[in-house]
């Protein structure tokens, strides 16, 4: 295998954080290169310094077996990299094509050729295997599965040597990921290279060729073979010591008392939903991306209007509409979309965990200093978020770390319901484990958990009850027991799957 | 409502084709369209004018709506430029005044009509340019440098024209306002000559694509390898074109040359483009909204004039019939798909 | 200094009789709103050309602004100097009358111009131009000509300046009045702003909703460039126009005779210049000349004139530019 | 520039605790700490002050000074509260004007002192009300509705005052102005007053941390539980009642209630806010900033009045002057951690 790119030593420092400290990395072409590494060790910075983004502060790239820098994303799209990057990167605001085609318009004398940038967007999405889309559709107006398809196609339209994907599938359901890794195996079958980043380790085991796992911003091995290295020693290599990746078991069957009733709730794309969660009861919801799951939580939670049905917390009716009424029942949210629904980036872990509660640190409406850090930093401790200090900016944490901080808002206003939209979405193992082992502790003490997610092994493990949900209509209602894999992948994907 | 409910919290859409033949008149109706809300609101107060005073209707009297609205007009062209790519310009009435002051000095006047007319761009593009820079490499938030701007092309042109209203003396110039072709002012079709190259560089170039681009995701825009900076300098110099151009104009229409013209047109430009339905933070946005918007406006005081009323009475109801336009505009683009 | 250089058709005369004698040296502070106009670019000029008249004042003029605030903040500064006399053209009567009052308070005579303090205790002289004079002027002679004309029904329009201004209140007052004594009325009645731009804009508007018109008075001749072009671009003349305050500009296109505009009623700067003629008498203790007192009069409102072509010729130098 | 670009958009930090000895005198320094900036151009704006004219440094200027930003200060508290909750509010100057007329009319101020100070806080807070409920409820951009609000309150302003200035004829009110308290005028106390209250607000109540949640994340803060409507249309009726206050104060300074007052006091206070380090999309910003902001205006005003400029170098200068206090501003936040 010849190499494409050669990276060595780099160095890449914000203020306060050393992001990245000595990375090498070895790409070969043709080859699936995947990347791990645990929330924070630097993937994410390591592929915008390929991306010509960020600029390091030491270290050497080769491309092609020439040194080179990239002084500007211009610079390395020049060069041949594609990236296809972690945050959505596509402006909500253009259509499809226009997109596809941002900063390569097609055009003569300034002027767009918008038929050709069309036929083109038309072919690649064709190719991704979703014709459905329509090229002139806005692009805000796609779900995030789709606009992460649409970011798969800019990339592909570049025809670069190297395309990477910084976590591409974490919206994608299974059927959109067999599509992708498709794609993925006829660019390399062409000679082009792939560097692959994704939290989920089976994924790697299907498509990648060779390794390289980054720890705090460093190199801990390189170029370890994808199909036999040892899941085991690849997360000991991630984090530094062995981790317990698998769900834990219920230790006990939930309690007889209903929390959570939800009957015959309706939305603008779902209906008829009925289902009841017990104290201490884990319900799963299932199903395809797009296929309601959030909409429906979120109308429980009253974040949505419903059009019809109710909804009792221990045998009170909630007013429609208000999450203020949810949230005094005693519910909580932990949302989907964990940085625009969840977060107060710029304010510290303290003020985001006690947002709900705010008014119990309060006195008249008045909050001391630092009010609420002694608690914070209490129910920080219990979900061992690193590092532990209540003052930091949210922002300069990993992405698991901030996952916890939306736990750990609920954990402090202690409801009885808690409702998880994907909750271990863009989480590294070890972070993983610890949520779940989180939801299992919460469970044990009394608390109705719903979990949505698209990972069905993982509603399989956590669920004590399963339902499944197709185009907005629960088609399923099981013990998690009475189920397994292939089970509920013939229910999700309904009469579509062949 | 259905579920249009997860992107309800963009209540603008671009011009964003619904389906129809060329993609030419998709686009073109596909600004009118989403733009119901204000021609219907034009409609009410073409309503409202007809009922109330006999002359409205007149060929003269839409002549004069349209030529009150020319100079506006151009300006909004511009500032609808700079919101849709993420910024915001203040200066702009101030920097017409400026730029009318300079072409109209004596020793400007002196060298003729196009001299002139290349002076007053000019000095709009130089101050823009000088707003976009700072704004684009020197990182100063856009509000605070055109505010600054503002203030000082006010001074400047206080101190250029000593104060005083300069005279245009140049035949040529002074004739722009009073030449009719088919009985249509020259400045109509000034006017309509920059909305429809604002309209073909907005949406058929590649440099208008791109202001979508920067207003909506300055980042995504960066990342996708577009130079941010330059591109958001580029507009601010187009807005200042746009100001050199409306100076021209009304030096010819008010036959002068003064420090006092432009006052708070910033606002009204700004008002227009927004309730055209561009988002303030940029991104999304047709410039037919802006113009129906401008027309609103320039209508809403036409009718003042011909009901006669009082300065008072009609701040009252200027500030009740904008809320309402707007309450209209918005409710109209929720009920179309 | 505002407009250091004086204008070369500032207004004033040069000191005669008893009084040009030079008296003790006298300071005389001034303050006047910020110039966005010719009229008070005059005023701010013709005061400064008449203090350096006198080699016995010294002229302590403060920046003129537009901010209240600011105005309060100045004036305040030269009664802290104390200054011998004051000459204040307010940018709001009322809202300087606790501050004239002050400096009478402390001895410092205040020679108030044109806009007039509430209490007389917070002046010493008043001296100001007549507003309600200038209506009747405009409607006087608008009534005349249509008289003589033989016009009945006639529809006359009126375009005010800044109708937030207690002066254009009274200027409308009197040109309703004078009409009323010929049996007119006023018709379409707008006001603009002071600016060229607002009388461009009004002005186009109104002649729209007046298709015909007899007459029209617009009360400010910076404002009238813009009435004349819209009126131009128009391409309406079947009326006559009468203009307001007297700028150069007007009294040149009523010599001219080439436009609609036939006359203009004064409202003159020159007063500027009059006032610091009172300061320096009030702060030396002298009187008027010709007059028997042995003091400067309380208050002096000065006639306003019409000119028309006739007599254009005698007050072109008074013209201030637009 | 280089890969700074990527935080670059967001140059302002909020209070946000550095480390230091309590936590009390940390976030008061903490405001200043971040504003090192706008202190080291105070400072540069004494040192010319000191340079050029004598009588700056004495007491009696600064206590102008002080006087002089009081007004503008009350409501540039308020607007602070806006503007970090995601808003803005261009009604403020007409607001308050509106205020000052409704409390000195012949009928309100035969009711005596508390019944004018009554109605103006009272028409202050009315008129934020409304503004808050078009806003949260009708779902109207703030941009329009707060300038429909500037226009109409103009309008009314007008129509009750009959356009003229009423006097202050209740000799209480009329003390405000003149009295001092150990040499320092009642004017600057109520403006301490009001900052300090709003400071006590800002950051040491639950209504000032969920300004900042929902200026931050309005999506976050709903989903959190918190009522964002309803706080945001309290917002507007803070800012109101600030503008209810000034009403007073401005009554007091000039004797008089006028429709002529406030004019463009919105720009004045939205730059002040700005410059104090506030972004204008909301979330982050200290009052402490925005009270530097309005003291470096009214000493770039104090500076050229003691130096008795002429008004068109004046605005030259102070568009100059602004952008270089920001830069100098920019600068030191970055240097700072
Ligand atoms: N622009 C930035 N400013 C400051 N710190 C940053 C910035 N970008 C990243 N960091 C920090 O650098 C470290 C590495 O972040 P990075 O995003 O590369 O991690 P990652 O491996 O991609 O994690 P994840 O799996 O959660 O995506 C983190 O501590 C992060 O907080
Ligand atoms: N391709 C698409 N284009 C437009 N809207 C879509 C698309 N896919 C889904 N949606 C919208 O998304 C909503 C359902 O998505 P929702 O987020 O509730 O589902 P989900 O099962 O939670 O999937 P996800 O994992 O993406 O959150 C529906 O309102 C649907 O209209
Ligand atoms: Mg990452
Ligand atoms: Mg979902």
């Amino acid at each position: 295998m010849t190499s494409l790119l050669t990276v060595r030593g780099i160095v890449k420092t914000f203020p306060g954080v050393r992001a990245l400290d000595g990375v090498d990395l070895d790409v070969a072409e043709g080859e699936v290169h995947c990347l791990l590494g645990q929330n924070g060790a630097g993937k994410s910075t390591l592929i915008k310094v390929l991306a010509g983004a960020h600029q390091p502060d030491a270290g050497e790239l080769t491309w092609a077996g020439r040194p080179v820098a990239f002084p500007s994303p211009h610079a390395a799209d020049a060069a041949g990299i594609a990236t296809i990057h972690q945050e959505l990167d596509l402006v909500p605001g253009l259509s499809v094509a226009e997109n596809v085609v941002l900063g390569h318009e097609p055009s003569r004398l300034g002027f767009t050729r918008l038929r050709d940038a069309e036929a083109l967007t038309r072919g690649l999405l064709l190719r991704l295997g979703h014709p459905e889309i329509p090229p002139r559709r806005e692009v805000g107006r796609l779900s995030a599965a789709g606009q992460q398809v649409v970011s798969v196609a800019r990339a592909l339209a570049r025809r670069a040597r190297l395309i990477v994907m910084d976590e591409p599938t974490a919206v994608l359901d299974p059927n959109e990921v067999r599509n992708l890794f498709r794609v993925v195996r006829e660019l390399t079958a062409e000679g082009v290279s792939v560097v692959y980043i994704s939290h989920r380790l089976e994924e790697i085991r299907e498509i990648g060729d060779r390794v390289t796992v980054l720890k705090d911003g460093a190199t801990v091995a390189r170029d370890l073979p994808a199909r036999t290295t040892p899941t085991a020693e690849v997360i000991r290599l991630m984090t530094g010591r062995p981790v317990e990746h698998a769900i834990p078991p219920p230790s006990a069957p939930p309690g007889d008392e209903v929390v959570l009733e939800v009957e015959d709730l309706a939305g603008a794309d779902f209906r008829g939903v009925s289902f009841t969660v017990r104290a201490g009861e884990v319900v799963g919801l299932a199903g395809l991306v797009g296929s309601g799951r959030s909409e429906i939580v979120e109308t429980v939670y009253g974040a949505r209007r419903a059009t019809a049905g109710t909804v009792r917390v221990r045998g009170r009716a909630l007013r429609t509409g208000s999450v203020a009424a949810a949230v005094r029942a005693g519910m909580g949210l932990c949302p989907e979309e964990r940085k625009s629904q969840g977060l107060l980036l710029h304010e510290s872990v303290a003020r985001n965990v006690s947002l709900p509660a705010l008014g119990r640190f309060a006195r008249a409406g008045f909050l001391g200093p630092d009010a609420e850090s002694g608690a914070a930093r209490a129910v920080m401790a219990r979900l061992d978020v690193r590092p532990a200090d209540p003052s930091r900016p949210v922002r300069t944490l990993s992405g698991g770390n901030q996952q916890k901080v939306v736990l750990a808002r609920w954990l402090l206003h202690g409801g009885g319901v808690l409702l998880l939209d994907e909750p271990t979405r863009g989480v590294d193992v070890g972070a993983r484990g610890e949520i779940y082992a989180l939801i299992r502790q919460l469970a044990e003490q009394g608390v109705a958990v719903v979990v949505v997610s698209s990972e069905i092994p993982e509603v399989l493990g956590l669920a004590d009850t399963v339902l499944v949900v197709r185009e907005g209509r629960v088609v399923h209602t099981a013990p998690a027991a009475e189920l397994d894999e292939g089970k509920v992948l013939d229910l999700v994907m309904g009469a579509a799957h062949v | 409502m259905s579920e249009q409910t997860t992107v309800s919290a963009e209540p603008m859409a671009t011009e964003e084709p619904a389906a129809g033949p060329s993609p030419w008149s998709r686009l073109f109706l596909g600004g009118v369209g989403h733009n119901l809300g204000l021609v219907a609101v034009l409609a009410l107060l073409a309503v409202v004018g007809v009922a109330t005073a006999d002359t409205f209707a007149t060929t003269a009297n839409l002549l004069t709506i349209l030529t009150s609205a020319s100079i506006i007009g151009v300006i909004t062209v511009g500032a609808t430029f700079v919101i849709i790519g993420g910024g915001i310009d203040l200066s702009v009435g101030k920097l017409m005044a400026l730029a009318s002051v300079w072409a109209t000095t004596v020793a400007t006047q002196s060298f003729g009509p196009w001299v002139m007319v290349l002076c007053a761009l000019a000095v709009g593009a130089a101050g823009g340019l000088l707003n976009g820079l700072l704004i684009a490499y020197g990182r100063i938030v856009p509000f605070i440098v055109t505010l600054a701007m503002l203030i000082s092309a006010q001074g400047l042109a206080e101190r250029i024209s000593g104060r005083r209203s300069q005279i245009v003396t140049d035949p040529t110039i002074a004739a722009i306002a009073t030449t009719r072709l088919l009985g249509i002012p020259l400045l109509v079709y000034l006017f309509a000559a920059v909305v429809a190259i604002g309209w073909v560089v907005l949406n058929r170039t590649t440099f208008g694509r791109r202001t979508f681009a920067i207003g909506g995701n300055p980042e995504a825009a960066r990342l996708a390898g577009l130079d941010v900076r330059r591109h958001t300098a580029a507009l601010y110099v187009v807005s200042g074109l746009c100001c050199g151009v409306a100076a021209i104009m009304i030096a010819s229409l008010t036959t002068t040359g003064s420090s006092t013209h432009g006052t708070l047109y910033e606002l009204d430009a700004i008002a227009a483009v927004i309730i055209g339905g561009t988002l303030l933070s940029g991104g999304r946005g047709t410039l037919v909204g802006s113009i129906l918007g401008v027309l609103v406006f320039t209508t809403i005081t036409n009718l003042f004039v011909l009901n006669n009323l009082d300065t008072d009475v009609q701040n009252i109801a200027k500030g009740a019939i904008i809320v309402a336009a707007v309450l209209v505009q918005a409710r109209a683009r929720r009920s179309t798909p | 200094t505002s407009n250091a250089a004086p204008a070369n058709n500032a207004a004033g005369a040069a000191p005669a009789g008893d009084n040009a004698e030079p008296g003790k040296p006298v300071t005389i502070g001034f303050s006047c709103p910020a110039a966005d106009h010719g009229w008070i670019a005059a005023i701010a000029a013709n005061a400064q050309a008449q203090a350096a008249r006198y080699p016995d004042v010294t002229f302590e003029a403060v920046n003129p602004t537009t901010d209240i605030t600011q105005q309060i903040a100045a004036v305040d500064t030269l009664i802290t100097k104390k200054v011998s006399a004051l000459v204040i053209l307010p940018n709001d009567g009322s809202q300087l009358t606790a501050l004239g009052r002050k400096a009478m308070d402390a001895g410092i005579p205040v020679i108030n111009l044109d806009r007039v303090f509430d209490s007389p205790l917070a002046y010493r002289t008043w001296i100001g131009g007549d507003n309600y004079g200038m209506g009747v002027a405009a409607g006087t002679y608008i009534g005349e000509q249509l008289k003589a004309k033989g016009v009945s029904n006639p529809v006359i329009g009126e375009i005010a300046g800044i109708d937030n201004l207690p002066l254009t209140q009274d200027r409308s007052r009197g040109f309703v009045d004078a009409l009323s004594s010929y049996g007119y009325s006023v018709g379409p009645r707008q006001a603009a702003d002071f600016t060229a731009q607002g009388g461009q804009r009004i002005a186009a508007n109104l002649l729209q909703a007046a298709p015909r018109l007899d007459a029209l008075w617009n009360h400010d001749d910076d404002q009238g460039i813009g009435v004349l072009a819209a009126i131009q671009q128009a391409g309406r003349g079947e009326f006559l126009m009468v203009g307001g305050a007297g700028s150069a500009n007007a009294m040149r296109a009523i010599k001219a005779d080439d436009t609609v505009l036939k006359a203009t009623v004064t409202y003159s700067p020159s007063m500027a210049s009059s006032a610091v003629a009172l300061a320096r008498l009030v702060a030396q203790n002298r009187g008027m000349g010709d007059l028997v007192e042995k003091e400067v009069p309380m208050s002096l409102t000065l006639a306003s004139a019409t000119i028309t072509k006739d007599n254009v010729d005698t007050y072109l130098p008074l013209g201030f530019e637009s």
